[in-house]
């Protein structure tokens, strides 16, 4: 098959199931894709492979790359959509809840450096002036909120409260896209370049990528075990996490349109929210026409 | 016991005595920790109970093997490429002083390269373990080399006038009186390598995207709130770093008693000062300035990396001149490094206070000394922002944060090549206190002190550049302030330009630091005289 | 004048390693230098005086015996000042002028320069170092830098002076002159002296005791008692019965000698 | 037998910065040793005795005149390996064995061990070491380490023997079997020497020539030719006339001598 590289956006855990189940099912294969998968990881920027000419295709954070287009003049085109909803969340103790982004006044909210102009701009969104709110830096370990050292975190909502339960205590939370930051997550992303010489490859990913997540979230519970001593191992988390974590990011996944989807509609909010940040994305940043091949 | 010779070298080696005293040192110590755990007296528990986190080790030790291999190789290869590079290099220097100034903001600029900027670069131009070693390799450089010159410096005058009393040129003295004098100064650089190379290999793990490795195991293990786990990938990672400090500790203390002089020199034997006139100095400073940006400049055409991703000292300028959001960067960038600025020479001051307090430790209670080294090899090995929870909860996040970090981060090379100074103090010149009843403290300050002068400026000039890397990483893991902060944002981003004005800045002021100590070291050590 | 101490080294014994296996350098040495005395401690090289005064001063532990000043263990006698010594190698510290390398035990003694300034520029011109004060160890000669060390001795006024062999680099003349300088020093001061030497006229010129050893294992083959009167002037170096005594110590030092 | 080279220096000047001062150390010396000649050099400390020995050897270049060794630069004699010398300070590298440390030269010269390796061991039974092949110089007594500087001086079998008061911590007897060595060496092998010592009798008893000199600025003062036939044996130090060849030195060295 044709060689095919993907670059993911975090280490190997129940966020890329679905590509796993392909891989194993030889859906890639059959799509005559020879995939080579690249984890990621905390100081990864999956663009930057992108960019380096080391991967075809990344997962990104839909800000960052649109960023990248308008501000680099990075030559990014997004092509489809694993999170319909962004499964960023702030995450806070039920003990001390945080509701709804009005309850952050007075708190402080540790957030991952990347997301603190999305967070502002939610703030905004909801009427919050920022300066309202301590933001602190956030390195996706929870210890400090379940301290009190902080009142709440921004972080995947898939996996933070299932941790914070482990530890004995109950979490609540709520998404950015709930309030107002409507935007998907791990976007697909590649460079004008690859659309244009690996076109065939690309629809063949995302057919094979669809089925592989169809695959896997029939029942969230099925697949996680049988990845126990591959692709999981070594990431140090349990199974039970990882089926959490893929029970939770279901809803976010799923979509009428199909998986991966772009619709017009969706497309628009995203655009509307990055407008609220200040990235001003526009609509030929987002192709949909190799999902309407797929 | 029958000593061991290697060449010139003979050891004699240590009959272990397991002292009942030190036994319940160590008791004590766990003992305490034990209880601190336990009754959650730090950090409200972020700091877990040794047996804790022997439990935890048990639990998890079928994970550990692949991650240690994978980690255990690549600081193993980058350690010897490090250090290697770092030897040959400190030896061109040390007779080359028109090379060591040419080259010593390049040195200073590799010393001072904040990781998370040049990872995600390494991680694009290199095959998958090529910037783990990297960064390995970078982690044991410069403290090697610093360690190479001062040793090669420090040689005694009399043993170089018999090798040239016998026609010996500069390489017959290299050969037979600086190197073998240099040897235990050399270790100690190799000794700071240990822990820094394993550090290194973590980092780039990070950025690296692999799945082996204590790095990404730690990655995994972050998001489960479980201190536990942390400590105990820390503490394996300290244990391998200690192996490899202990091992050449211990060659290092074997030669030491070897080379130290039983009579004391008449002075020492500088190394020789560039000998040029006024325009040939000028062309030196000149070349030193330009010697950076050329290395630069030529690392980011032979990267082959896109102008997005590597910027050269031209796109750096122009990012910071020309177009409409110019002004806008100067003026964050100038309000960060306002920021980073204040704490960062604190951090120095601070951080060479921290070596010599715990290089007199060494030697007024080397016992107790001994029982903190696990601790300082720990800040070592283990990666902070696994260690921020309990830096936050402990400091919180504004000042003493930072400071903390900054001590974490600057002390330890300075604290080994200031020990080694100590320890190559000669017999005579300590029994001339002794003789006269000299208190630890009095033979310290009037004796070994000024003995180890040349290596307290070295341990300053180590310090320096770390300083400024020690503030950023806390402005990046608990302030969210300065330069760390800006560095770290602009990553989010994308703004590669921000990340290489970010950068350069850092090194800029690192070298301006590491100057201004060579001055005031020029200035004491003429005033010193022989 | 300072306190009366008498050093006392009592069945000392001791061993190194030389060259990876054991050495006896001192086999059952006893020593009483009584208050107020000048003995002089001559012997082949390598028998061992050196490290007697190293005793002396604590700078080595015997492995067997007892070694004492004014009664009590050497420490507290080195502690309070009242030891000076004029190591075999001049030890200067390099990075010191010689004004401040004579001052140095003032300093480690935690005494103030200031009262002994006057002493010290005295000191620098006994030793005929006039116009060096400022000259770093580097830039002296080895007989200069032995002078350093000899004023440095000197500059605490101790009780018990310990001299190794603090002339071996003068010239004849020199040497004289520092002879009587110490005796001047000496009675003046009275201080216990205990003073190293390869020469047997310097040894009977100067002490009251001559005491001969022998190596291997170091020890203390006689004592010769000095009976001339003083001050000594330098005519007594022609006194035949000078030469008697110098012969007479002479014949027991070389018999049986074998350098070590 | 080596090769015959004379070491000549022509109104040497050498000037050195001390205490941050100009200082003149060497104020026009011409010393001329023939080929094959034992010169014996004295002079009260701080003449510029050291400093000339250092001069021979290209350690220090002269401010003015001229330095020869067989009419050629000193560094080619050096380099070529005709020179051996004996520093006051006896300047072992300390990680090095007595073995070791006297082998150095002949690792500086290219040479191999191999070879001299019975030699080696020889000159450590001449200076009266065997037994201390293996120790290092911290486990030697000062005078020792001296013996393995003068053993080391000799190695090469140097034809231009330049030696810096090598017997000063040596014992009288030991002195004088050490001063009967070095003569048969030199007889055997006669190396041109330049010997410089504080002991008048030691001169007389093993030059050709006494040079005499005076301080400030070092200058030549005297020369003595030595008239006594070799080889000279110890019945010699009692001689009538060897007493009045060292009055007359004496009397030179000490008119007007005043120490530096
Ligand atoms: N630190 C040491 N380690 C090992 N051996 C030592 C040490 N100090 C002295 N010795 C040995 O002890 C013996 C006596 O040495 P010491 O220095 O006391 O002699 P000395 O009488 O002073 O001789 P000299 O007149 O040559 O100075 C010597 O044989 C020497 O080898
Ligand atoms: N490297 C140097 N720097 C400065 N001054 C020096 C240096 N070497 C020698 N001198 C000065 O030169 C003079 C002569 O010194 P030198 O060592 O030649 O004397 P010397 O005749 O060997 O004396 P001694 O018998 O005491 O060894 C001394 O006054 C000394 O201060
Ligand atoms: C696009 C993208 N951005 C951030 C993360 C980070 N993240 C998501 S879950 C998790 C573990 C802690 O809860 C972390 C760190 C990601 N995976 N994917
Ligand atoms: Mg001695
Ligand atoms: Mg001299």
């Amino acid at each position: 098959g044709s060689k095919l590289s993907m670059q993911a956006s975090w280490i190997n855990d129940a966020e890329f199931t679905g590509y796993v189940v392909a891989e194993t099912k030889g859906y890639y294969t059959a799509e005559g894709i020879d995939l080579d998968y690249l984890s990621g990881g905390p100081d990864v920027i999956p663009e930057g492979a992108l960019v380096a000419g080391k991967a075809d295709l990344a997962l990104t954070t839909p800000d960052t790359t649109v960023q990248a287009i308008v501000d680099q003049g990075a030559p990014f085109k997004i092509i489809g959509a694993q999170y319909q909803k962004n499964p960023l969340g702030v995450v806070s103790l039920a003990s001390k809840p945080i509701l709804a982004p009005k309850d952050l006044v007075g708190k402080t909210l540790a957030v991952p450096p990347v997301n603190v102009v999305s967070v502002e701009a939610m703030l905004k969104i909801n009427n919050i002036d920022p300066k309202d709110v301590k933001i602190v830096p956030y390195e996706y370990d929870p210890t400090p909120l379940l301290k009190g050292e902080i009142d709440a975190s921004v972080d995947f909502v898939t996996n933070v409260p299932y941790t914070i339960k482990m530890q004995g205590a109950e979490a609540v939370s709520f998404l950015l896209y709930d309030y107002g930051f409507t935007i998907f997550n791990d976007t697909v992303v590649v460079t004008e370049e690859t659309l244009k010489t690996k076109r065939k490859e690309l629809v063949g990913w995302l057919r094979a990528s669809r089925k592989g997540w169809v695959e896997n979230l029939k029942d969230p519970a099925v697949y996680p075990p049988l990845f126990k001593d591959t692709f999981y191992k070594g990431n140090g988390r349990t199974i039970a996490n990882e089926i959490y974590f893929n029970t939770a990011q279901k809803p976010l996944i799923e979509s009428p349109a199909g998986l991966f989807s772009m619709t017009e509609e969706a497309i628009a909010k995203n655009i509307e929210a990055l407008s609220r940040v200040g990235i001003k994305a526009k609509r030929e940043m987002f192709d949909t026409t190799l999902l309407a091949e797929v | 016991m029958r000593p061991v010779r290697i060449g010139w070298v003979r050891l004699r080696p240590a009959r272990w005595k397991p002292s009942l005293s030190l036994t319940l040192e160590v008791a004590a110590a766990l003992a305490i920790w034990e209880l601190a755990g336990r009754m959650k007296w730090i950090a409200d528990g972020a700091l877990p109970a040794p047996s804790a986190i022997l439990v935890r080790l048990w639990i998890d030790w079928a994970d550990y093997p692949p991650h240690l291999a994978a980690t255990l190789t690549t600081a193993a290869v980058g350690f010897l490429i490090g250090n290697a590079i770092g030897i040959v290099c400190g030896t061109l220097f040390a007779f080359s002083p028109v090379a060591e100034r040419l080259f010593r903001g390049v040195n200073v600029a590799i010393f001072a390269l904040p990781a998370i900027a040049i990872v995600p670069v390494l991680v694009l131009t290199l095959p998958s373990d090529g910037a783990r070693i990297v960064l390995a390799a970078l982690g044991c450089y410069f403290t090697t080399m610093t360690a190479t010159m001062v040793g090669l410096a420090s040689a005694d005058p009399r043993g170089i006038d018999v090798v040239r009393g016998w026609g010996g040129g500069r390489a017959a003295v290299f050969r037979y009186v600086r190197l073998p004098a240099a040897v235990p100064a050399i270790l100690s650089g190799l000794q700071v390598g240990a822990p820094n190379a394993l550090l290194g290999s973590i980092l780039a793990e990070f950025g690296g995207g692999g799945r082996w490795g204590l790095g990404a195991y730690l990655i995994g293990s972050l998001g489960r709130a479980e201190p536990d786990r942390l400590w105990g990938i820390g503490l394996v990672a300290t244990a391998c770093a200690a192996v490899g400090y202990a091992a050449f500790g211990l060659l290092g203390r074997a030669l030491t008693g070897s080379v130290r002089a039983a009579t004391l020199p008449t002075g020492t034997a500088a190394l020789p000062a560039p000998a040029l006139g006024r325009s040939g100095r000028l062309a030196l400073a000149a070349g030193a300035v330009l010697m950076p940006f050329a290395l630069w400049w030529g690392a980011v055409a032979a990267s082959g990396l896109p102008a997005m991703l590597v910027k050269s000292p031209l796109d750096v300028f122009a990012y910071l001149t020309a177009g409409p959001r110019a002004e806008g960067v100067r003026e964050r960038l100038i309000g960060a490094l306002a920021e980073t600025l204040p704490p960062s020479l604190a951090g120095v001051a601070l951080g060479v206070v921290a070596a010599l307090l715990l290089a007199v430790l060494a030697e007024a209670a080397p016992r107790l000394a001994r029982l903190m080294m696990p601790l300082s090899l720990f800040t070592q090995a283990m990666p902070l922002v696994a260690l921020t929870p309990i830096l936050v909860l402990v400091f919180g996040r504004g000042t003493a944060v930072m400071l903390a970090v900054t001590v974490s981060v600057t002390f330890f090379p300075a604290y080994v090549l200031l020990a080694q100074g100590l320890a190559a103090v000669p017999q005579g010149a300590r029994d001339l206190g002794r003789a006269y009843g000299a208190s630890r403290w009095r033979e310290l300050r009037l004796i070994a002190l000024p003995a180890a002068v040349p290596h307290l400026f070295a341990a300053i000039r180590l310090a320096a550049p770390r300083a400024i890397l020690g503030v950023m990483i806390a402005e990046w893991l608990a302030t969210g302030t300065g330069l760390g902060n800006l560095l770290n944002r602009a990553r989010g981003m994308l703004d590669y330009g921000m990340i290489w004005s970010v950068a350069v800045l850092s090194v800029l002021v690192s070298v301006a630091l590491y100057e201004l100590v060579s001055a005031a070291e020029g200035a004491v050590m003429r005033r010193r005289g022989g | 004048m300072g306190e009366a101490l008498d050093l006392v080294l009592g069945d000392v014994e001791k061993s190194f390693t030389v060259g990876g296996r054991a050495f006896q350098a001192l086999g059952g040495v006893s020593l009483a230098c009584p208050p107020r005395s000048f003995t002089a401690l001559i012997g082949p090289s390598g028998c061992g005086k050196s490290t007697i005064l190293r005793l002396a001063l604590g700078l080595e532990t015997a492995d067997r015996g007892r070694v004492a000043i004014g009664g009590r263990p050497v420490a507290e006698a080195v502690k309070a000042g009242h030891t000076g010594v004029a190591f075999q190698d001049s030890a200067l510290l390099p990075w010191r002028s010689v004004t401040d390398n004579i001052a140095l035990p003032l300093d480690v003694l935690g005494r103030p320069r200031g009262p002994h300034l006057g002493r010290i520029g005295e000191l620098i011109d006994l030793v005929g170092l006039g116009g060096f004060a400022a000259a770093r160890p580097s830039e002296l000669s080895g007989g200069m830098r032995q002078r350093v060390a000899i004023a440095r001795a000197l500059v605490t006024e101790p009780s018990l002076l310990l001299l190794d062999e603090p002339f071996g680099a003068l010239d004849q003349i020199l040497r004289r002159q520092m002879n009587l300088e110490l005796q001047r020093i000496w009675l003046a001061s009275r201080a216990t002296t205990l003073l190293v030497t390869h020469g047997i006229d310097e040894a009977v010129f100067l002490a009251d005791r001559v005491v001969v050893m022998a190596s291997r294992p170091g020890r203390i083959a006689a004592t010769f008692d000095v009976p001339f009167e003083r001050p000594r002037r330098p005519e007594l170096l022609t006194d035949p019965r000078f030469h008697a005594l110098e012969d007479a110590i002479g014949e027991r030092l070389y018999a049986g000698m074998e350098p070590a």
